[in-house]
C-alpha cells in the first residue's frame, strides 16, 4: 500500500465514521425531541442550562 | 467480619464438595484445553515448552471464568441474593468470602492443571519458590477480579457472554505477568520473574480494595 | 410501636412499571394479614417494598419504625422474607443449608433440628441434597430457613403454593405461633378458603393499591 | 405530574450551534493543513499525515475515559445527595465513554495504516498499540454493560464501578504491556521535551489536536442530550402510567 493510499484511507474512514456518528446522534435527538414535542423552541436564549455540560 | 467471610467461603466450598463441578467438570475441561493447545502447536515440543507458562494461565482463565459463572449462578438460580440482601452479612464480607471460595476452587483447578502442563509439555521447574509465589499472586488477582465482575454480570440474561468480555481485558495484565513469571520459573526466560509476580500482587491488592469499597453498590437493586 | 408497616400513598416502580400506585395500609403488631388479588396487582411488590428491596418513589413508608425513604436496609435484619423463589442452595443437603442460614443469623445447631421438625420434614430427609426434594418439601425447607431467623415481620409470597394439606397445617401453626408471640405476618395467596382460619385480616390489592380491607381483627 | 423540565436546551442551543459551526470550519482547515499545506516528512513521507488524526484521537480517547472515570466517581459519592440522583454524572460518563470508544477505534485504524506504511506491517505487538486495543475492548464492554436493560440507578452504579475499575486498570495495563515490549516511536507531543516532529508539522499536529477536541466536545454534548432525552421520554411514559394508575380506581375507592 502506498503512503498516499494509506493516508487517504485513514482520513476517509475517520471522516465517514465521525460524520455518521454525528448524524446518528443528531437524528436520534431530533426524533425523540419530536416525540416529546420539544426542539422547536431551540432558538430561545443561550445555553445556560446547568444540567447540560458546558458548551465549551 | 472474618467470621462472615469464612461463613460465605465455607458455604461455597460445601456446595462444591456436594456438586463436584470444579473437580468433576471444569478441571477435566481445562486439561482438554491443554491437549488442544498441542494440536494448535502441532505438538511441537519446543514451542510448547516455551509457551507452557502462558498456556497454563490461558487454561486457568478459561476454567476460572466458568467457575466464576458457576459461583454466581448458584446465588441467582433460586434467589439467594435476596437472602443475602436481607441478612446481616455486609457487602465487603460477601465479596471477600466469595473471593476466598473462588480462590480455593481455582487453586484446585491449578493443582490439576499444573501437573498436566508439566507432564504434557515436558517442563522442568528451576525455581519452585517463584512458581508458587506467582501462582498465589495470580490466583488471588484472578479471584478478586472475577468476583467483582461476576456480581456485575450475575442474574443478567446475557451473563454467559458478558462475563468473559468484561473479565478478560481486565485480567490481561495478570495473564501477561503470570506467563512471564512462570517462564522465568521454568527457566526458559531469563527475566525478572519476581517483578512480574509483584505486579500481580499489586493488581490483587488494588482490586481487593475496589471490591471492598464498591461491592455494596453492586449488590443493591434499585 | 403502634404499627409495623405504615404505608401512605406509596408509589414504587420496578422494571419501569409503577407496581405500587398510591398504596395506603397500616399493619399492627400481631396481625396475620392475607394479601389477595389477581396476578400483577402488586402483592409481590408490596412484600418486596416492605423488605426494602424496592425503593419508594413517592409517599411515606415506615417499616418497623424505620423510614424506608431514608434507609431501606435498616429493618431487614428483623424481617423474614420468603419470595416466589425458595432461596435455597439446591446442591447442599437440607441440614447443611439450614446450618448455613442458622450461622448467618447466629442461631444454634439445635435450632436447625427444631425448625426442620417444626415444618414436618422427616429426619431421613435432612441428609439429602435439596435438589432431590419435591417442590413441597423444598418449600418446607425454605419456611424453616425463615423460621430459624425468628423475624419480627414475616413476609411470605405464596407460601402455601406447592404445600400439601399437612404442610399447610404446619405452616398455619407456625404463623399463629409467630403472631401470638408478637411478630407480624403478611402473606400473599390466591387461595381463599384454606386460609380463612389463620388470617386475622384480609386485604385485597388492585392496580397497585388497596381495594378491600377487612380491617384489623 | 407530567411536565418536561427546561425543555428548550434539549437538542440544539445557540452555544452548541456555534460550537458545531466552529468544529466544521476547524475540520476543513485541519484537512487543508494536514493534507495539503504541511510538508512531507523526510523519513515517513506522506504517512506522517496519518499522525494528525492518530495522535489527536488517542488524546481524545484518553481524555474521554478520564472524563468517564471522574464522572463515575462523582456519581458514586454524590448520587445520594444530588436532586437528580447523580443522573447528570451518569449521562456524562456514558456519552464520554462512547465518544472515547469511537476515537480509540480511529486511533487503532489510523495506527495500523501508519504502521503498514512505516513498519511494513499492520500490527506490531508494540506496547502502545496493545494497550490501546485492550482499552478499546474494555470500554466496548463498558458500553455493553450500559446497554443492559436495568433500572437506571442500578445501571448507573454498575457502570460507574466498571468505569472506575477500568480506569484504575489503565496504568496497570500500560505498565505491564510497556514492560513486555517497547518498539513504538516515542510520544510525539509531550510537554517539556523537544518534540521529534518539528516546525509546520508540529503546529499542524497541535492544531489538529485542538480541532479534534472541539469535535469530540460537540459529540459528547449532543450524545449527552440524547441520553437525557431518552431518559426524559421514559420518565414521561412512567409518570403518565403512574398518573393513570392513580386515577383509575378513584371511583371505586
Amino acid at each position: 500500500m502506498s503512503d498516499i493510499a494509506a493516508v487517504a484511507t485513514g482520513w476517509g474512514l475517520t471522516f465517514v465514521v465521525v460524520a455518521t456518528y454525528a448524524l446518528w446522534v443528531v437524528g436520534r435527538g431530533k426524533t425523540i425531541g419530536r416525540e416529546l414535542g420539544i426542539g422547536k423552541r431551540q432558538e430561545l436564549g443561550p445555553g445556560s442550562d446547568s444540567s447540560t455540560p458546558a458548551s465549551s | 467480619m472474618l467470621h462472615e467471610v469464612l461463613l460465605v467461603a465455607r458455604k461455597d466450598l460445601r456446595v462444591e464438595w456436594r456438586s463436584k463441578v470444579t473437580i468433576g467438570q471444569v478441571a477435566p475441561l481445562a486439561l482438554l484445553v491443554l491437549v488442544v493447545f498441542a494440536f494448535a502447536f502441532d505438538a511441537n515440543a519446543r514451542l510448547l515448552g516455551l509457551g507452557a507458562g502462558g498456556l497454563f494461565w490461558v487454561a486457568v482463565l478459561f476454567g476460572g471464568t466458568l467457575l466464576i459463572q458457576r459461583a454466581f449462578d448458584l446465588e441467582t438460580d433460586d434467589g439467594n441474593f435476596d437472602a443475602f440482601r436481607m441478612s446481616t452479612i455486609g457487602a465487603p464480607s460477601l465479596f471477600l468470602g466469595k473471593s476466598l471460595g473462588v480462590f480455593i476452587q481455582v487453586v484446585l483447578l491449578e493443582l490439576v492443571l499444573g501437573p498436566g502442563v508439566a507432564l504434557l509439555y515436558d517442563v522442568r521447574i528451576d525455581d519452585w519458590f517463584l512458581l508458587l509465589a506467582a501462582a498465589l499472586a495470580g490466583t488471588v488477582a484472578f479471584s478478586v477480579c472475577g468476583v467483582l465482575w461476576g456480581v456485575m454480570a450475575a442474574g443478567v440474561r446475557v451473563r454467559a457472554t458478558l462475563l468473559p468480555l468484561l473479565l478478560i481485558p481486565v485480567l490481561a495484565p495478570v495473564l501477561l505477568a503470570g506467563s512471564r513469571a512462570f517462564e522465568t520459573a521454568f527457566g526458559v526466560r531469563a527475566e525478572a520473574g519476581w517483578t512480574w509476580a509483584s505486579v500481580m500482587f499489586v493488581i490483587a491488592a488494588v482490586h481487593t480494595a475496589i471490591g471492598v469499597g464498591t461491592f455494596g453498590f453492586l449488590l443493591e437493586e434499585g | 410501636m403502634s404499627t409495623v408497616v405504615d404505608f401512605h400513598k406509596v408509589v414504587a416502580v420496578a422494571g419501569g412499571f409503577p407496581v405500587l400506585a398510591g398504596l395506603d395500609i397500616e399493619i399492627a403488631p400481631g396481625e396475620i394479614v392475607h394479601l389477595r388479588g389477581s396476578n400483577g396487582v402488586g402483592k409481590t411488590s408490596f412484600l418486596r417494598a416492605c423488605a426494602g428491596l424496592i425503593p419508594i418513589r413517592a409517599g411515606e413508608a415506615n417499616v418497623l419504625g424505620f423510614d424506608m425513604r431514608v434507609d431501606r436496609r435498616a429493618p431487614r435484619r428483623y424481617i423474614g422474607l420468603l419470595g416466589h423463589e425458595n432461596h435455597l442452595y439446591t446442591d447442599l443437603w437440607v441440614r447443611e443449608h439450614l446450618e448455613f442460614r442458622a450461622s448467618v443469623v447466629g442461631a444454634s445447631e439445635g435450632d436447625v433440628g427444631a425448625a426442620l421438625r417444626r415444618v414436618g420434614l422427616s429426619e431421613r430427609l435432612w441428609s439429602v441434597p435439596i435438589e432431590r426434594l419435591s417442590a413441597g418439601q423444598r418449600r418446607r425447607v425454605a419456611i424453616a430457613s425463615v423460621l430459624i431467623s425468628r423475624p419480627q415481620l414475616w413476609l411470605l409470597d405464596e407460601p402455601h403454593a406447592a404445600l400439601d394439606s399437612e404442610g399447610r397445617e404446619f405452616l398455619d401453626g407456625i404463623l399463629i405461633d409467630a403472631a401470638s408471640s408478637g411478630a407480624t405476618v403478611v402473606f400473599a395467596s390466591h387461595e381463599r378458603d384454606v386460609l380463612k382460619s389463620v388470617a386475622s385480616r384480609e386485604v385485597t390489592l388492585r392496580g397497585g393499591r388497596l381495594w378491600e380491607d377487612s380491617g384489623a381483627a | 405530574m407530567s411536565q418536561i423540565p427546561d425543555s428548550k436546551h434539549m437538542t440544539a442551543t445557540l452555544g452548541t450551534r456555534i460550537l458545531g459551526s466552529v468544529a466544521v470550519a476547524a475540520v476543513l482547515l485541519m484537512t487543508l493543513l494536514g493534507l495539503v499545506v504541511s510538508p512531507e516528512d523526510l523519513v515517513q513521507g506522506h504517512a506522517v499525515r496519518m499522525l494528525y488524526l492518530h495522535v489527536p484521537s488517542i488524546w481524545i480517547a484518553y481524555a474521554a475515559f478520564v472524563l468517564t472515570a471522574a464522572s463515575s466517581v462523582l456519581f458514586l459519592i454524590r448520587s445520594r445527595s444530588r436532586a437528580d440522583g447523580g443522573r447528570h454524572h451518569d449521562r456524562l460518563a456514558g456519552s464520554a465513554a462512547e465518544v472515547g470508544v469511537l476515537f480509540a477505534g480511529i486511533t487503532l485504524v489510523t495506527g495500523m495504516l501508519w504502521g503498514r506504511v512505516t513498519w511494513g506491517t499492520y500490527w506490531q505487538w508494540d506496547a502502545r498499540l496493545t494497550t490501546t486495543v485492550l482499552l478499546f475492548v474494555t470500554y466496548l464492554g463498558y458500553l455493553a454493560l450500559r446497554r443492559l436493560p436495568a433500572d437506571p440507578i442500578v445501571r448507573g452504579r454498575r457502570s460507574a464501578v466498571m468505569a472506575l475499575i477500568s480506569f484504575v486498570n489503565v496504568p496497570i495495563v500500560h505498565f505491564s504491556v510497556d514492560w513486555w515490549r517497547t518498539l513504538h516511536q516515542k510520544a510525539s507531543l509531550s510537554v517539556g521535551r523537544r518534540p521529534e516532529i518539528t516546525g509546520e508539522m508540529y503546529w499542524t499536529l497541535l492544531y489538529s489536536t485542538l480541532t479534534v477536541t472541539v469535535v469530540a466536545s460537540w459529540l459528547i454534548v449532543h450524545r449527552y442530550r440524547v441520553i437525557r432525552l431518552e431518559e426524559l421520554r421514559d420518565e414521561e411514559a412512567l409518570n403518565a402510567l403512574i398518573a393513570s394508575r392513580l386515577r383509575e380506581d378513584d371511583v371505586g375507592n
